[in-house]
Order: structure tokens, then sequence, then C-alpha cells
């Protein structure tokens, strides 16, 4: 019965190692793939893409830094991606420094692996340092001339891309974020120019975006790594989103696991303490 | 009361812009600052208690009085704002209802017209206070700027300083402050109430055939509309302190800042300590001091070197150290408590009692509905309809929901009064304990 | 000097990657055990820390709040703050400590004030958000005002709403015994129901922390990983699987396991006492 | 809400008469029950068992700053300083906020001169380990290891190193006794320390401990206020209910007002 009063107390050392090893192997090679459902929320952001009408272009903001990358740049990945194969144009705005590098890399790599432009399909206004409300507002009288030039420096006005574009052409916000500055969006460009905002908080902020989508305020949300995972379900493609939710999966099960063990050792041995 | 304090304040308190002046200003406070402290060295024993229990009471007192005090200025327009207030969300409540439950509409949208005719009557009366109120404070804001300027004229304080102060907000300008935002406040509340307005016209053409979407969309706005008339009221409610909350905020933080020091001296002297008696671990106590040292220095040649190969130098320095060391060192021990989490489960949720069990329990279900494959496990059942409740993702949303919320709900009430209840015993000096007894 | 920095300035970026991988490694390293390498980052991280505190009080509170005030627009008066905050300083006199509690007792002060508008704002609202009502509205037959279409399910969870909340909250009077009659039956009702919220606590922080050691390994495999050259990969990789066969095939001290199960995890017996905990 | 209205008038005022009021009648003498909190009794023990076996103890009063929670951190700490004193045992305090490190630092002088062992007080035992979180909780990490704690107090506001604290004060063997007032943070306390303070038990702990007529009374108060809180609660709820059944307009005006006043 020994084995049985093992299962009481492995040692932590050990159950460290399952963790990592349970986290680390799915995340780095694609074993299984879960298949998810997929939840209302994330339905109704893949149809807003889906849906856009010709012309328009898309805003993506990055709020997160390095920190929560595993969880928001995977959400800005998924969403990238789904632009680019619909092929709306979108500029990217970082209002994190050391965020905009990782954000920046992010989708070079994804245009490098789509064959699209930059310039053309996307451009990116590089690190701003500011109020969001202020720039917002600016953009409403003036969108070309408040964000200036992008990220190489060259006007906005003589890009291809934002030639001749307003307001008006921004048919889409993305917000990925680690923290509370999606009300800004919503009070300044969602409500009062009916532009639907994507949302993508990260897990711990999740409870509170479920708000959000009950009033309608945001057209979509992805909650967490999950939400990114769902998504690049619906565009039918395997990427770290999908490994990451396996991980995160399996993370959970072997907490599950490791507690069910647990108890069968402790009930065993102390039957066996009693019997003895 | 603004206006004594204010005049009290101009009188006393004058920047001075040329550097010798300056300078001598500021020794002589702080001559005078020394002076009050060895003033203080002589203070009596008996009077020491008294004297620092009525401190304690009296800056506690500013934010009380803040609080306490509601605006008298503009109390009638607040409550033309607030009847328009509670009409709007009265029929935004008919028209939730309309949409909710189809039966009864006319009653219901009845009700909601009558509302909204009673918030109307309310929003023309603060329109026209608004009308009647506006050109008086701009006459005062006017008047106080020129006061300002008159008076910096008077005592040669060069222009640049003042206006650069009223944008700011410092103490000497306070008046011209005041009267800034009540014009600003005054303005934003038409906007708000305009909005409102626009909003309200569109629910008063709700009728009966209205497609419930559009009601609802109607519904949303009136609900913004009452949002914006509740942010306006609270705008106009400046009483004779608010002004001086971001002063007296100010001073708070930078006197707060000035005991740092109390800190740094304290960690410097231990490991001071450690690396001259060469005690063991001297070696980790001078890689402190390096590093505390390295971040200090290149932090601050990086803002003030100016352009120089130095700088950029330091810059790249800065960034190893806070982008490179303290952003892994701090995200790294973050995670560790996914670590820990997971022996912490292992190890605490165990059958050993009924109480155990019922927090494994909920753990589990939580757990299992947030994660893919426990959602699999249920996903056999419907997602409408009675059966659904019995899905896993809706079974953690509602044990989230409600009764993990309300036991929160009813802990955070016992944490809320036993704070509030501390909070009073030290502002009275009532509190006992070894710090707040001792002789002094 | 000019070659370190012209050296540092092309390679930041690595130099970056491999500090940060360094200094994750060495926190890790605290999970088997406290050992010299954590201990190197550990005393670094707190160096690092508070020099940033020292440069950032400067750069976020002193400079903008007091310095630019004082010397660049004359506003001389600031210069009194800097007698308030010396006060601090005589808690190490012996005569004259009242006089750091004089400043103390400030700042306690205009703490506690502000202690009143806080709590009308926080607590105020969940009295309010309270008031729901626990009967259906399909058992009468007109128009609800409140809560149109209150269903029985929502209904019922008001009302288990409500008595976790009743329960709850008089499990934590303290002038009530808790073994008198009228309350025994609901405290421990209130206790049975907070240790139910706890393990929801518990289970819903675990995908939020899963995902910032996800984030940790990602920036060790996707970022620092590409610039590691393989020989490194495979000798770090040898020396793991040589540590790992060296802790499974560790001497242990023989052990009777069947006596005294607690002792190796727990080497202090906990205080078991009835209620105190769950664990 | 920016400025107080009538439903603060009466109901914070209401709980201020209250919570006075206990504490003068209880200066004047007369006796009040307090019920049982076990985990705050397991802290002597705690203290008495590192003194046995010659290891020092360590309380970290939290990463909140110089506010209300950490002053009643340091009133628990005064209790248990003066406790070690008298055994002539060490207590290790981490700090993250100067002020807070400098009125501990204040108090365990004090405690020891009155337990008459002014030699006995160490002041390296009082730090400071800089203001940002992850670093204060790796150094409590290091010294929880180093220095073999016998027992570890948590009291005042943690965050997400709580867990990082108590499972290393697990590993280390220590007896572990934590409270706080984030609630989110009770979980995992709960499960790695061997009592659990929940709830307001935090600001009852030092009344509780010293048995202090203005405490007591001030916790008697609070009860008071509670109960109010409770009353309208259910009068609410009550009034909630009887607007579903009836639908009173009537109801439905007060009612609303009555939100309206509470959220300003």
């Amino acid at each position: 019965m020994r084995i049985l009063t093992i299962l009481d107390r492995i040692d932590r050392r050990i159950v460290y190692l399952l963790l990592a090893v349970v986290v680390f192997v799915p995340l780095k090679w694609t074993i299984f793939s879960l298949p998810l459902p997929i939840t209302p929320e994330v339905q109704s952001a893949y149809d807003t893409i889906q849906n856009m009408p010709k012309g328009k272009i898309a805003w993506i903001s990055v709020v997160w830094g390095p920190g929560t990358q595993a969880e928001n740049r995977t959400q800005m990945e998924v969403l990238v991606r789904h632009l680019f194969m619909k092929g709306v144009p979108f500029i990217l705005m970082p209002w994190d420094q050391q965020g905009t590098k990782v954000a920046e890399k992010q989708v070079e790599d994804l245009a490098k692996e789509l064959h699209k432009k930059e310039g053309v399909d996307w451009i990116s206004i590089g690190y701003r340092p500011g109020y969001l409300m202020n720039i917002i507002k600016g953009s409403i009288i003036n969108m070309n001339k408040t964000l200036g030039t992008d990220r190489h420096g060259t006007p906005l006005y003589e890009i291809p891309m934002t030639k001749g574009k307003t307001i008006s052409n921004v048919g889409l916000l993305i917000e990925t974020t680690p923290s509370g500055t999606l009300n800004d969006w919503i009070s300044y460009l969602g409500q009062p120019l009916q532009v639907p905002i994507i949302y993508c908080p990260t897990a711990v902020m999740v409870p509170d975006g479920y708000n959000y989508v009950d009033t309608k305020q945001v057209a979509g949300m992805l909650p967490g790594l999950t939400g990114a995972a769902q998504y690049d379900e619906l565009l039918h493609h395997t990427g770290f989103a999908q490994r990451g939710a396996d991980a995160l999966s399996m993370a959970h099960a072997l907490v599950i696991a490791l507690i069910i063990v647990g108890n069968v050792g402790y009930v065993l041995t102390r039957r066996q303490r009693g019997s003895a | 009361m603004i206006l004594l304090a204010n005049n009290l304040a101009f009188s006393l308190f004058v920047p001075q812009a040329r550097p010798a002046v300056l300078a001598a200003y500021i020794g002589v406070c702080l001559a005078l600052g020394i002076g009050f402290i060895f003033l203080l060295t002589a203070m009596p024993t008996r009077f020491r208690r008294p004297i620092v229990i009525a401190t304690t009471f009296i800056l506690g007192l500013f934010y009380f009085l803040e609080f306490m005090f509601p605006g008298r200025q503009m109390a009638p327009l607040r409550d033309r704002l607030a009847a328009a207030e509670s009409g709007f969300r009265t029929a935004q409540q008919d028209l939730y209802a309309v949409v909710v439950q189809r039966n009864d509409v006319s009653a219901r949208l009845a009700h909601a017209g009558q509302a909204l005719n009673d918030a109307a009557r309310s929003l023309d009366k603060a329109a026209e206070m608004i009308d009647r109120v506006k050109p008086d404070a701009e006459e005062q804001l006017r008047r106080a700027a020129e006061d300002a300027s008159r008076w910096a004229k008077a005592r040669g304080v060069p222009g640049k300083v003042l206006e650069f102060d009223a944008e700011t907000g410092s103490i000497s300008d306070i008046r011209t402050q005041t009267y800034r935002k009540r014009v600003g406040d005054l303005a934003k509340a038409a906007e708000g109430m305009s909005d409102a307005r626009a909003a309200m016209e569109k629910a008063q053409s709700v009728s009966a055939s209205t497609p419930p979407k559009e009601v609802d969309a109607i519904r949303g706005s009136l609900a913004a509309g009452a949002d914006s008339l509740a942010l306006a009221r609270s705008n106009l409610s400046d009483n004779f302190l608010s002004p001086y909350t971001q002063p007296v905020g100010d001073v708070s933080v930078v006197i707060g800042a000035f005991a740092l020091g109390l800190g740094i001296y304290g960690l410097a002297a231990v490991h001071a300590k450690a690396i001259s008696g060469k005690r063991p671990g001297w070696l980790n106590s001078l890689a402190f001091y390096v590093a505390m040292i390295a971040m200090t220095l290149v932090g601050f040649l990086k803002d003030y070197l100016g352009k120089r190969p130095a700088q950029s130098l330091s810059e790249s320095v800065y960034n190893i150290l806070f982008y490179g060391a303290l952003n892994a060192l701090s995200a790294t021990m973050f995670s560790l408590v996914a670590f820990y989490i997971v022996s912490a489960a292992y190890r605490a949720f165990r059958v050993k009692s009924g109480e155990s069990a019922l927090m494994m329990a909920s753990a589990f279900l939580v757990m299992l509905s947030l994660v893919p494959f426990g959602v699999l496990i249920t996903s056999g059942l419907p997602v409408h309809g009675w059966a659904s409740i019995f899905r896993l993702e809706n079974i953690g949303h509602w044990i989230l929901l409600f009764p993990n919320a309300a036991a929160q709900r009813g802990m955070l009430f016992g944490i809320g009064v036993g704070g509030l209840a501390m909070a009073l015993r030290v502002w009275l000096s009532l509190e006992r304990g070894s710090y707040f007894d001792k002789e002094m | 000097m000019h070659q370190l920095a012209s050296f540092i300035e092309q390679h930041s970026t690595a130099v970056i990657l491999w500090v940060g991988a360094i200094c994750t490694f060495a926190i890790y390293s605290v999970l088997y055990k406290e050992n010299p390498y954590y201990r190197l980052a550990e005393h670094i991280f707190i160096g690092l820390a508070s020099g940033l505190g020292i440069y950032m009080t400067w750069s976020d509170v002193l400079k903008p709040k007091w310095w630019d005030p004082m010397v660049g627009k004359g506003q001389w008066w600031w210069a009194f703050t800097v007698a308030a905050g010396a006060m601090f300083y005589f808690m190490y006199s012996k005569r004259n400590a009242w006089i750091s509690r004089l400043i103390m007792g400030g700042m306690m002060g205009m703490g506690t004030g502000a202690a009143f508008q806080a709590f009308a704002n926080t607590y105020f609202p969940m009295v309010t958000a309270s008031f729901k009502a626990v009967v259906p509205t399909v058992l009468k037959a007109h128009i609800p005002r409140t809560e149109p279409g209150l269903g029985i399910d929502l209904a019922l969870s008001n009302l288990l709403f409500i008595i976790v909340l009743i329960t709850v909250m008089a499990y934590f009077f303290f002038s009530i015994d808790h073994r008198s009659r009228s309350m025994r039956g609901t405290a421990s009702l209130g206790r049975w129901f907070l240790m139910f919220a706890f393990g929801a606590m518990f289970g819903s922080t675990v995908m939020a922390r899963m995902a910032l050691f996800i984030g940790r390994l990602d920036y060790l495999t996707t970022e620092w990983g590409p610039i590691v050259p393989l020989w490194l990969w495979m000798a770090a990789g040898g020396l793991l699987l040589l540590a790992i066969g060296f802790f499974l095939l560790r001497p242990r001290p023989p052990k009777k396991l069947d006596e005294q199960p607690a002792e190796e995890v727990v080497p202090v017996e906990p205080v078991a006492e009835g209620g105190a905990q769950a664990s | 809400m920016q400025h107080a209205n009538l439903a603060v008038y009466i109901l914070e005022g209401a709980m201020v008469f209250l919570i006075l009021y206990k504490i003068l009648s209880a200066r004047a003498g007369r006796r009040l029950f307090i019920r049982r909190i076990p985990g705050l009794s397991a802290i002597d023990e705690a203290v008495g068992r590192a003194t046995e076996m010659g290891r020092p103890l360590l309380f970290s009063p939290g990463i909140g700053g110089f506010n209300v929670v950490s002053l009643q951190a340091l009133a628990i700490l005064g209790h248990i300083i003066s406790l070690v004193a008298k055994y002539r045992s060490r207590v290790i305090v981490p700090t993250i906020d100067p002020l807070v490190y400098t009125i501990a630092e204040e108090a365990a002088r004090d405690a020891y001169e009155a337990n008459g062992a002014p030699e006995a007080f160490n002041r390296d035992d009082i730090l400071y380990l800089t203001g940002d979180q992850f670093a204060y909780a790796s150094g409590v990490v290091g010294v929880l290891h180093r220095e073999k704690v016998a027992g570890a107090f948590y009291f005042g506001d943690f965050f997400a190193e709580a867990l990082i604290l108590s499972e290393n004060g697990q590993q280390v063997g220590a007896i572990q006794v934590a409270g706080t007032p984030q609630v989110t943070q009770v979980p995992f306390f709960i499960a790695s320390c061997d009592y659990t303070i929940i709830g307001d038990e935090f600001y009852a702990a030092s009344a509780y401990l010293s048995r202090e007529p203005t405490l007591l009374g001030s916790l008697v108060g609070q009860d008071y206020s509670k109960a109010i809180l409770l009353v309208l609660m259910v009068l609410g709820i009550a009034a909630a209910t009887w607007l579903t059944i009836t639908g009173f307009p009537s109801i439905e005006a007060a009612l609303l007002r009555i939100t309206t006043a509470f959220n300003g």
C-alpha cells in the first residue's frame, strides 16, 4: 500500500515539474488540439470583421506590454490574421513603450507570412505617449493630422492606405488591453460614432467584460487566451492561441487530477491507519 | 469665504520670478521652518499630546468638511437636473418593460411619456437658470482674471508666472481657477442637457408599432442621457473647500515623498553593516548596492545629460536594467503564483472536513467551467431552454454571480464598517495600543 | 569605454534578452529550494527596485510637484514642505521623537478624514444593489414595475443571494455568541457559504495565473530561444536530465511513512483545532 | 458622490453615533461580550513555539501604503511584539512603506523597553524592503528561508503575493496566521496557512487581543452599524418583492428615490 500513501504526499518539486512539462509541451508542439465550443461573444467578434463594408479601415489599440503578451499578443495575432485575410487595412496604435516593439514585430511576421505590404495593408503610428481622449477627439476632427506620421516618419496623407481617409472610414476598433482603458473608447468613439468595438481583455478582467457585452457597448469580446483560441478555430488555423489554450486546459486538468489523486491517497491512508 | 481665503493668499503668497529674490525667499522659508522645529523641541511635555491630537483632528477635518458640505451656489439648478434625471430613469425603465414584456405596452408608453414630459419641464427650467447664471459667472471670471493681472502688475510679478499658474492651478490664483471651472461646468451642463434632450425627443416618438430593437437603442440613449445629467449635476456641486483639494493633495504627496529617505536609509544601513562586518552573504549586499546605485545613476543621467554620447549609453544601460532585469524579475516572481496555486490546491483541497470539501467542490466546478475540456463535458446539453442551466459554463457563471458575489458583499460590509470605525478612532485619537498610547 | 559603450548600444536587444532569461531562471530556481543564485537575484531585485524608487520619487513626484513650481514658477512657499518632511527624521531622536509623531499624526488625519467619502461611495451603492425581488413575476396577473420578466430561475437565485448575504453578515457579528441557540444555525450556515465562495474565487484565479507562466515560457522560447546557440540548448538539456536523475536517485534517509505521514511536508505538527480553517 | 446628501447624513451619522456611544459606555465600565476568534488564540501558541525552538518569527504588515488597513496591522503587530519581547524572542518585520517602517520600528523599540529588555531589540529586524510589490515578495521569501522562521504572521493588505509568501512559509514549516481585508486573497491564505482570520475579524483582532474597553466598545458599535445596514437591506428587499407582487407606483417611486440618493 506504499504507493497509495505516496499519492497522499507527492513532493512539491514533482508537482512543479509536472506543471512545467504539462504547460511547456503543448505550448511548443501541437500534440492535440482540443475542439473548442465557440461562445457567442467570440462568434459575434468574428461576424463583425466578416461583415465589414468595403473601404473601411480598422484601428488596433495596443495597451499591453510584455507582461501580458501571452494573452494580449495572441488576441491581436488572430484578429490581425483575420483582417489580412479579409483584406481590411488597419492602423496599429501602440500606447505602451515596450509593447510597441513586440506588437510591430508580430504584425511584420504575419505580413510576411500572408504577403501583405506595409503602407498598403497596414501601418503603425509608433509609440505615442499621451492622453487617449485627446487623440480620439482630435482624430474625429482630422484623423490624418492628429495621428501625424507613421513609425518611419512618413505623413499619413502621403501613405496610399490613409490618403484622403477620415474618421468616417474607420469601421472597427480593436482594443487589446490588460487595464481599464475601454471606457474612453466607448465614450468618445464607440457610442458617439457607432464604431463597433472588439474587446480583448486578459483573463482576470473577463467577468467584468461581460457587462459590456450584455449592454452591447462592445460588438464582440475575446476572453483571454481561450477567446483567441476559439477565434483561431473559426479561422481554421492552428497557432499559438490554440496551443496556449491546450496548455491552459492541461494545467487545469493537472490541478484537478492532483486534487483527485491527493484525496484518494488521503482517504486510503486514513482507512489504513484506522484499521491498523 | 473663498474670497477671504483667496485675498489672504493673494497678499501673502506672491510668486517671485527674479532668481536672487526667489533664493532669498526660499532661504527665509527654510530658516522659518527650522525655527518652527526649534520651537517644537522646546515645547513642554504636557502640551505635546494635545498638539498632536489637534493636528490629526484639524487635518482630518479638511476632507471631512469638504465631503459633508453640499455646494450651496448651484443648489436649485442641481435640483432641476436631478428631477430631469429621475424622469429619464423612469422612462428608461418603462421602455425596458416594453422591450422585454410585450403586454400592456400602451400603459407603459403613457407612463414613460408622462415622465419625459416632467423631465422636459425640468430641463427647460434648468436651461433658463443656466442662461441667467452664466453671464454672472463669466463676469466674475473676467473680473477675477483682471484683478489677478492688475495685482500682479502692481507687485511686479511677471505675467508669465501668473498665467502659467492659472493653468496648472496653484494657490495664488485659486479664485480665477474656481470661476473658470464654474463657467466650464455650466457650459458642459448645457451640452449634456442638449444631448439628453435629443435622446428624449427620439424617445417621445416611440409608439406601440416601433420595432423592439429600435426601442432598445432609444432606451440605451436615454440611460446615457441620464448619466450625463448626473455628471453635470455632480460637477456643479463644488463647495468652498473643493478648489483646495488639489493643492492639499499635492502638499501631502510631496511631504510623504520626503519620508522615502527613512526607508532607504534603513535599508542601506542594514546592508552596509553586512558588508563592513563581512557577514555571511555580504557579497549579496554588495550586489544590492551596485544595483541600487546603478539604477539611480542611469535614471538621472539619462534625463539630465542632454545630447551627449554618455547620455545614450546611460539610456541603453537604463533599458537593460529596467526592461532586461527589473521587468523579468518582476514578471517571473509574479508567475511563481502559477506553481504555488497548484501545490496549494493539491495540499489543501482534501475531504478532511465538510468545509474543505465544500471549498474543493466549488473550486472544481468553477475551474471546469472556464476551460475548454470542462465545457466539452456538458456540450451535449442544449444551449437554450431549462436544461441549459446544467451546462458547466452556466453553472460556473452562476456560482460567480450569485453565491460568490453575495458572500463577498457580506464580508465587504463588515470590512467597510470596520475600516470606518478604525478611521474614526484614529481621527479622534481614541485609538489604543502600543504606538497610540505612548508618552511623548 | 567607448568600445564598451558602442558594444552595449549595438547589442542592447540581445543583452536585454539574455539578462531577462538569466533573471527568469534565477527566480525559478527557488522552486527547487532557496539557493545562492536566487539570493543574488533577490538582492539585485531589491537594489534595482529601490534605485528606481529613488529615481521615480524625484521624476514623478518631487520634480513636477515640488521643484518645478518652487524654482521654475517662483512659488517659494513650497520650501516649507522641507521642514515638514524633516520632521519625520526626528524619530531617531530620543528627546524629540514627538516631532515625528506630529507629522505622522497629520498624515493619519488626512487619510482618516477621507474615509467618510470613501465609505459612502463604495458601500452605499452595494446596499441598494441588494434590493432584489424574490418573487417571480409569473405569480401575479398584472404588469411588473421594476425588473420586468423576473423568471423563476432569477427569483430563486435572488433568494439564494439574499440568504447568503444575511447569513454571512450574521457570521461576522462579534457581540453575539455563536453558541447561542438563535445564532448557531445561521452563523455556521454563513461559514459554509463563505467556504463555498472561497473555493469559487480560488478556481476562477487559476486561469489568470497560468497565463502568466505561459507568458514567461513564451518569452523564453520565442524571444530569447532563437538567439541561443544550438550547443547551449543541448548542454542545458543534458544538464537538466542529469539534475532530474540526481533528484530521483538521491539517497534518502529511511522513514517510517505509515506512522507520521505529515512529517515530511510539515515538520511542525499543525495546530489542529476545530473550526479554525479549512485546510 | 462628490458631497454628502441626506442619505449620508442619516446613515453615516447613525453609525458614527453608535460607535462613539458604545466606546463611551465601554469606557464608563460596561462589560461587553466578544465571541471567540480561534485564529487569534493561535498567535500566543506560535510565539511560544518559536521561543522553544529558538527560531525567529516573521510579521508582514502587507503591501498597502500608510492607510487605515496598515494602521490596524500595526496595532496587531504591537500586541505580537510585546508578547515576543516578554519571551525575549525575535520577530522580523519586513515593510514596504517608509512610514509603516518607522512606526513599526518605534513600536518594537518601545515594546522591548517596556518589558525591561532594551538590549534585546535589534534594529536590523525591522526591515524596509523597497516599495515594489514583487521585490518585496522576493525579499520576504528570502528571509523566510534564510532565517528558518518558526512562525509567520500576515496581517494587512495583500494581493497576488499572498500565495507566494504563505507557500514559502509553509515550506519552511512555520506556523502561519493570516488576515486581510482583501477578500479575493483569503482563499489562498486558507489553503496554505494554519489559521486565517476572515473578513472584518481583521478589524476585530486588536480589540480581541488587547481587551481594551475602547476597542471592545467600538467593535460592539460596529455590530450595531452592520445591523442597521442589514435591516435597511431587508426592508429594501421586502419593498422590491412587494412591488413585484402589487406593482404600486408609490413603492416604485420610493425605491427609485432611495437608489438615486444612495448612488449620489
